[in-house]
């Protein structure tokens, strides 16, 4: 009755040949069909690719995984796929599905890969764009989705499904099983021996590998063509900094339409011939973590801090004495923790101590969330908060903040082992230049630089310049240790009246990062100095009260104790003595603050649906607080409308204290050092 | 020449026997019969629990035990008969209170094995209390009921049976009028048909258990009394409740009739078996053979005596 | 009672997977089915739907042999069928689940699912406790169709939670399940979407559709729900007080009077 | 917190059904085992040996015998000291038959013997059930003690009615009878269980164990799906039997030297139910761990009172640790119900997922 074919599996890798060297591979290796014929050569027996399916990791050596991207490419042929066509690649991360990409990368194709959750008509915008023929997709939703577009997409002539789940009444002639493809492309390959070999070796390193859309935040989605050559060179000098090697593991389940799902999951591993895992659904994927226990991870910060989340909520139903234990070593930790990782010398007893701890708690900790053999961790995409940051760190993890873009094939900066700090995003990785433009933008220059925006020169004219420089976007500062810092999008980035540098998004991010304090919003642009309204985090000054017996009943009450502006004057100052040390923000120091009232609230319009401040908004609003702020009384009266759940409107008018913060001078900090 | 020998054993010589004498053959039947009420009184004991509460109480025999060490304890302290009863059904009760507070209580809603094991553990804890209280030693019951043998119609029948064989039918009757015509004993039946029911008409399943547990350590003096008198309180005495398991299986665990005829059938077929296939089998069957008598009663009616045949339903 | 045409679905010559005919059961001096004659289509989906008690699941335990019925034939894959037990009609081909659930509850999951492949494997004692060589194989094998089953059924996250620990509706799918690891020939259903909330019932509607498309299996199920039955079967007979009143097509059924009186009289009666 | 399962993952069905999936629990099976075989005997006294080690292997491997039978097929019973009784008989008619015939050979063609004997005594399961069977099984304890007794055969007709072990030897040692040495008999039958306790842990872990489970857990459905209920409720009474008769053989032989029908009585077979109910009812392990608290038990208890400097008369004490033993039962099934396996598993589950809670 059930009769579904299982995957062949195969048995862990052999033995481990040396690696031939970077130059070797992109002379004569320049392509990612060339590198995967490479590998299935001479490690042909090692393991390329796991899924979990079927309950347990079903595994392909490099051999395997060739033979099917040729089937999988012949079958393509067979169906009209000729070099240069698009094919579209819908789904999440299946192995058939990334050797969609490398058959057709095989055959001259270009892989275009979408995210698995857009929308049709965002689909239908790509499939238009990039003029694509073939879509290959997982299963019937993204059929459906396909189907449902199908009308207003008249290039589109082919479409494969790698599920045949509920797909048997689709009778559209243009509708193909995967398992089809693969058995038309073995005759294929029968028919012609040569076709496939012949193919690979036509294509060049200067042709272009893959075209990734990023969103982009206003507008149409801008397509990005990146050549192989420009992929793989970014993979291997990257990978070499890094020390990965074929025996390197790593978990495929970020969108595959990402580029940095790409480098890690596709590029890096062809580059490096480490193998690729991918988990058996999106629900059990942190189990998959765990048992599968990658050593090479990729993950935004969000992810990082659901983790984090969730192990202090399941901390907190623990018993006491384990949550001592947790609290005692997390301080030790934080402490000593990256110190050690960073080999840094600790003393004798907090390494005894550490060692303890290690066994107790950070060791069974990183075990239970499949972190325990983490050799290069990165997080990136935005500023991760400085206590999640070192969180992982001091238990041992070795997560590092990187700083890429579609543009750069991922890698522009890196932190170095060892020279890992929480507020900076590393130094260029080997091949790649930045410089920052007078306005503060980071520009890049790098092997890794993309070909152009698809079918838009305006675009492409705008963010590289022909020397090949590319804009980036973010406003950045250079430190003198060499690291990049990134401070706010460059179009944020205002002057104070006397021409200092404003980045108020990076003064409220790092406001924000004390847990006293839930939103900030910053002014400055144009005005005589930075003053910033703070909104506190009632849970996190709720239990501070509680713990100091101090009474309150409101949180207009709680907000405008002289104890909490107290408490958040510390916080600002501690701002104000780190911005005092970059000599191009000491001038942005926060001058004067005060804490608002009442909770920013998106059903007020203050913030966005995302949570994110909506400063012009904000500054019309209390503009009679932003006038005493820049004003010379200590306190200011605030009336605003608020509306209640039954759509009444009510006034609520507070007198709000403002504060002065102390500033530092630069000399200051030199100084204290 | 052998096998015929054996089918002699088997078939032949009992009946011939059997038909020679008649009157002896009565005789044994009758000493069977009384035999059997002593059987019916021990597992009324694990018929009236199970019925109650569902547990296989294992530990009826030490009951019996405990119950006659007590008695003749007492009685050894020098205090007369009356007392030392009333003195020992007080203990039995207050142990009957024991156990639900100590050890049933803790294990409602487990499974059965696991209450049966328990009633195993109360063997051992009360054969170790009643000798560590009372000492180990054979210790005479007197009753001060002759124990000697009349005829009737060419029958020789001993007096001590028929007293022990009376008590027993009284006992017997006086449970039934409780059951059948008492408020407790109505509960006692309601208990034993849902659990719940019981609950919901508010009887606390406390109290019942108490109650069940004390009229089982009654009916265990009562057969310790019989037992002991004739053969003496001793450790041995517990080991009756091993006579009195197949009894249940054949009248069934829930079925106080099924005890009654069960244990008369047993007594009847053991003495029997006894007395004519003796040659064959060479002596002292009473250990299994009680089982054996069972086990192939069941194989034709699985249901027992009194049970009704089971529909399954899925 | 009210005689209803059988409907052969036109245009098509279907076979017979099972013929009943004349079937009476009674237990004691209940009876509690008479003269019932109906027969199932290789392939298809048959609903037998009735008020309670008319007789539907000793149909269903007469049909997997449970009870045996005092008079009538019934003729499975050609042959008459003589008085058989439970796991002779298991070894021919039908598998079932049952109204209240039926799992081995001291069991996880993949262990529920794989006693669906007892009749399948074969190997003795010996090598079973060696655990070696071919029983290995054997139970390797097994294996893999019982995960094909789990992925099926997308349990993949349950695979190793023992099934007394799991919520109600997740139970009825392993149930499915270990009736799906035997892939049977007929597949009989108890009451699949009794006490399931409204997805559940849609979830399971579509696993009883996938199966019976995607593997062929003959389907016949009990079912309360008249609405979910009418959208799911292509031919529904009736059964009340252990007759049956009629049978057909799902308009057929529901344009007869039997059938709507039937269902009145109960629902007035409630 | 032992546990670091992070990237034990399995690329095979083969690795995934292993019997200790986790590395750390291979390695500290393995351990034990270790020092099971090579520590033990060098450092244990002859009387560690002979009082505690030895017994409590034996009684293990009975009461993986019989929790086949109850806590995997669901069938009660109380048979087991008849059908080790069957075992111990069948070995010494056999040996004293065939001297030549290696023991080791002996004791498994007995334990055949006390399969086959507890074939026929599993025959009633085909009709009852629950309490029914477990009271009709005593059948079987009686009469086979009965007939070892009565029966002058089976004891070869000497005059003391006992059953004494022959010396027999195996690679040139002697490895039965009074001049087997202690670690001798304790090697043997530490390798004896060890290979049995694997056996059957591939038997429950295989279709028979899952045959047996669906019987026990539901035998009305484990029919329809497919299941012979009573051809599998036999074989498990058969199994179970070999293992108990196994274990009988390896009493008389390998323990206790000789005995009398006395050392098969139902104490014994309510001893190994204790252990398996103790241990954990459907566990390998737990067998082991109910031996070893049954068996260690009353040592303990006997050697309590002069731990702490009482002195009592014998046999007062001797009623005492009776009445202690009882109480203990009861605390522990108050307690733990479902055995030590079950708490050895929550402490399992809990290193696994140390530092959380769950």
């Amino acid at each position: 009755m059930i009769d579904v074919k299982l995957a062949r599996k195969s048995q862990e890798a052999d033995a481990i040949k040396p690696l031939v060297s970077d130059a070797m591979i992109l002379s004569e290796v320049d392509t990612f069909p060339k590198l995967l014929k490479s590998h299935s050569m001479r490690r042909g027996s090692s393991v390329a690719m796991r899924e979990k399916d079927f309950g347990i990791w079903q595994s392909w050596t490099w051999h395997e995984v060739a033979e099917e991207v040729t089937a999988l490419a012949n079958g393509l042929a067979s169906l009209g796929l000729a070099r240069g066509d698009s094919i579209a690649i819908i789904g999440d991360n299946r192995p058939r599905l990334y050797w969609t990409m490398a058959g057709a990368q095989s055959l001259g194709a270009i892989p275009v890969p979408m995210y698995q959750d857009s929308v049709a008509d965002e689909i239908k915008f790509v499939l238009d764009h990039a003029s694509v023929r073939f879509a290959v997709v997982e299963d019937q939703e993204q059929v459906d989705k396909l189907l449902s577009i199908l009308d207003e997409c008249p290039l589109l002539e082919t479409i494969i499904y790698d599920q045949p789940r509920g797909m048997r009444n689709y009778t559209q002639e243009y509708l193909y099983n995967m398992d089809d493809i693969l058995e038309l492309g073995r005759n294929f390959g029968r028919d012609n021996p040569n076709y496939f070999d012949a193919e690979v070796s036509k294509g060049k390193g200067k042709d272009t590998s893959i075209i990734l859309y990023t969103s982009g935040t206003t507008g149409k989605p801008k397509g990005v063509v990146l050549t192989h050559e420009a992929i793989i060179q970014t993979s291997i000098n990257a990978a070499n900094q890094e020390g990965l090697n074929e025996k390197d593991e790593c978990l495929a389940y970020l969108p595959m339409a990402w580029v940095g799902d790409h480098v890690l999951s596709y590029a890096q591993s062809y580059a490096v011939g480490f193998c690729v895992s991918c988990p058996e659904s999106p629900e059990t994927l942190l189990t998959d973590l765990r048992e599968l226990g990658p050593t090479y991870f990729f993950a935004p910060p969000r992810i990082y801090e659901n983790i984090l989340t969730s192990v202090m909520i399941r901390m907190a139903d623990s018993s006491k004495i384990k949550r001592k234990l947790f609290e005692y070593f997390m301080a030790l930790a934080r402490r000593v923790g990256p110190d050690i990782l960073d080999n840094r010398p600790v003393t004798f007893i907090n390494q005894v101590m550490y060692s303890i701890g290690n066994l107790l708690i950070y060791g069974p900790l990183k075990n239970t969330l499949g972190f325990s053999r983490i050799r290069v961790g990165y997080t990136a995409g935005e500023a991760i908060g400085p206590d999640i940051f070192t969180f992982y760190r001091s238990l041992g993890v070795n997560l590092k903040q990187l700083y890429g873009s579609t543009e750069a094939s991922v890698f522009i900066t890196v932190q170095p082992n060892g020279e890992v700090k929480p507020d900076t995003v590393g130094v260029p990785t080997p091949g790649v230049e930045i410089k920052l433009t007078e306005n503060g933008e980071v520009m890049f220059r790098s092997p890794g630089v993309f070909k152009e925006y698809f079918k838009n020169p305006e675009e492409t004219a705008k963010t590289k310049t022909s020397e090949g420089w590319v804009h980036t976007g973010d406003a950045g500062i250079i430190g003198e240790d060499g690291h990049l810092k990134i401070i706010d999008r460059a179009k944020d980035v205002g002057k104070l009246s006397d021409g200092t540098m404003f980045a108020p998004k990076y003064i409220e991010n790092k406001l924000k990062f004390f847990s006293h304090i839930k939103e900030a919003v910053a002014f400055g642009d144009q005005r005589e100095f930075c003053a910033v309204i703070i909104n506190i985090d009632s849970e996190a000054v709720g239990n501070w009260a509680e713990r100091s017996g101090v009474a309150y009943s409101s949180y207009q009450e709680l907000a405008a104790m002289p104890a909490v502006y107290d408490l958040i004057q510390e916080d600002v100052e501690q701002i104000n003595s780190e911005l005092a040390r970059e000599p191009n923000l000491v001038g942005a120091q926060i001058k004067r603050f005060l804490l608002l009232h009442k909770e920013l609230d998106a059903d007020d319009g203050e913030l966005t649906r995302t949570r994110k401040v909506r400063r012009n908004f904000i500054a019309e609003k209390y503009s009679s607080a932003i006038d005493a702020l820049y004003g010379i009384e200590n306190h200011c009266q605030i009336s605003t409308e608020l509306m209640f759940e039954d759509g009444r409107k009510g006034l609520i008018t507070a007198n709000v204290m403002i504060r002065d913060a102390r500033l530092f001078d630069l000399d200051d900090q030199m100084a204290a050092e | 020449m052998e096998i015929i020998s054996f089918l002699n054993l088997v078939f032949v010589n009992p009946l011939v026997e059997i038909f020679s004498y008649p009157i002896f053959f009565a005789e044994v039947v009758i000493s069977g019969l009384l035999t059997g009420v002593m059987y019916s009184l021990v597992a009324l004991g694990f018929v009236l629990i199970f019925k109650a509460s569902g547990v296989f109480n294992f530990a009826q025999g030490a009951m019996v035990l405990f119950a006659a060490l007590n008695l003749v304890g007492f009685i050894e302290q020098g205090f007369p008969i009356w007392l030392a009863l009333l003195l020992t059904i007080i203990v039995m009760i207050i142990l009957a209170f024991l156990i639900e507070r100590f050890m049933l209580r803790h294990l409602i809603n487990q499974e059965d094995i696991i209450l049966f094991m328990a009633t195993i553990g109360l063997t051992f804890l009360l054969q170790g209390f009643g000798e560590t209280l009372w000492g180990s030693n054979v210790k005479p019951l007197d009753l001060g009921i002759p124990n000697q043998s009349f005829e009737v119609a060419g029958l020789l029948l001993n007096e001590f049976d028929l007293f022990a064989a009376g008590s027993g039918a009284i006992l017997v009757g006086v449970l039934a009028v409780f059951f059948h015509y008492t408020r407790i004993g109505r509960a006692l039946r309601a208990v034993a048909d849902d659990h719940q029911a019981a609950m919901a008409v508010g009887i606390p399943l406390k109290t019942i258990w108490i109650i069940v547990w004390s009229v089982a350590g009654f009916v265990g003096l009562v057969a310790g009394i019989m037992w002991g008198a004739k053969s003496g309180v001793q450790f041995s005495l517990s080991l009756i409740a091993l006579k009195a398991l197949p009894v249940l299986i054949l009248g069934g665990f829930t079925s106080v009739p099924g005890a009654i005829v069960g244990g008369l059938i047993i007594g009847v077929g053991e003495k029997i078996a006894e007395i004519y296939w003796r040659p064959l089998v060479g002596g002292a069957i009473e250990n299994w053979f009680a089982y054996v008598l069972a086990l192939a009663f069941l194989l034709f009616r699985p249901q027992g005596l009194f049970g009704e045949r089971i529909i399954e339903r899925v | 009672m009210i005689e209803a045409e059988s409907a052969p679905i036109q245009g098509e010559h279907k076979e017979v997977l099972l013929d009943i005919a004349e079937v009476s059961l009674a237990f004691g001096g209940v009876q509690a089915l008479s003269d019932v004659s109906f027969d199932i289509y290789k392939g298809e989906i048959r609903a037998i739907i009735g008020p309670n008690g008319a007789g539907k699941s000793s149909m269903l335990n007469v049909i997997n042999g449970f009870y045996h019925p005092q008079k009538g034939t019934i003729k499975y894959k050609e042959e008459v069928r003589k008085k058989m037990s439970p796991h002779k009609a298991a070894s021919q081909g039908i598998s079932r689940t049952f109204q209240n659930i039926a799992l081995f509850k001291g069991m996880t999951t993949l262990d529920n699912i794989m006693t669906g492949r007892i009749l399948k494997m074969r190997r003795g004692l010996l090598w079973q406790a060696l655990y070696w060589g071919p029983a290995r194989n054997e139970e390797i094998i097994n294996r893999e169709i019982a995960e094909q089953v789990i992925d099926f059924l997308e349990i993949e996250a349950i695979r190793k939670t023992p099934v007394g620990k799991l919520p109600y509706g997740l139970q009825k799918r392993v149930e499915l399940g270990r009736a799906l690891a035997a892939k049977p020939d007929l597949l009989l259903l108890d009451e699949p979407m009794a006490g399931m909330n409204v997805e559940e019932k849609e979830d399971m509607c579509r696993f009883i559709i996938d199966v019976n498309e995607e593997f062929g299996t003959t389907i016949a199920l009990i079912e309360h729900d008249m609405g979910v039955v009418m959208d799911l079967s292509d031919r529904v007979v009736v059964l009340n007080y252990g007759r049956k009143i009629a049978d057909g097509t799902p308009d057929q059924v529901r344009a007869n009077q039997g059938v709507i009186d039937a269902y009145l009289g109960v629902s007035h009666s409630n | 917190m032992l546990y670091r399962e992070t990237g034990q993952f399995k690329i095979s069905y083969a690795a995934d059904q292993s019997v200790f999936p986790i590395a750390q629990d291979r390695w500290f099976v393995s351990l034990i085992i270790v020092i099971a075989i090579f520590v033990i005997p060098v450092l244990a006294s002859e009387y560690l040996l002979q009082a505690v080690m030895i017994p409590l292997l034996i009684f293990s491997l009975a009461a993986i015998g019989l929790n086949l039978l109850v806590g995997y097929a669901g069938q009660l019973s109380l048979g087991t000291g008849g059908f080790m009784a069957v075992g111990a008989y069948m070995t010494y008619k056999l040996t004293t038959a065939f001297p030549d015939i290696n023991i080791i050979i002996v004791f498994l063609l007995a334990g055949l013997i006390a399969a086959f004997v507890g074939l026929i005594f599993g025959i009633p399961s085909l009709r009852i059930k629950g309490f029914y069977l477990a009271v009709a099984t005593l059948a079987s304890q009686f009469f086979l003690l009965w007939m070892f007794n009565k029966v002058a055969w089976f004891y070869n007709y000497n005059s003391s009615g006992t059953i004494t072990a022959p010396p027999r030897e195996m690679f040139g040692v002697v490895i039965t009878g009074p001049m087997a040495s202690a670690e001798t008999r304790y090697l043997v039958t530490l390798f004896i269980v060890i290979i049995f306790a694997f056996i059957a842990k591939n038997l429950v872990r295989g279709r028979l164990g899952r045959s047996w489970m669906a019987v026990r857990d539901m035998d009305i459905a484990a029919e329809i799906i497919g299941i012979r209920p009573f051809q599998t409720k036999l074989i498990a009474f058969a199994v179970s039997s070999f293992y108990c008769g196994l274990a009988g053989a390896m009493m008389v032989f390998l323990w206790l030297g000789s005995a009398e029908t006395e050392a098969f009585s139902i104490n014994e077979s309510f001893n190994v139910l204790f252990m398996i109910i103790i241990g954990g009812l459907g566990s390998i392990l737990g067998s082991f761990l109910g031996a070893t608290f049954i068996v260690g038990l009353p040592i303990f208890l006997t050697n309590a009172p002069q731990l702490v400097g009482l002195s009592m008369p014998i046999d007062m004490q001797k009623h005492i640790e009776i009445m202690m033993f009882g109480s203990l039962i009861i605390f522990f099934l108050i307690v733990e119900p479902h055995g030590l396996a079950r708490l050895l598993q929550i402490l399992k589950e809990k290193l696994r997922l140390w530092p959380f809670p769950y």
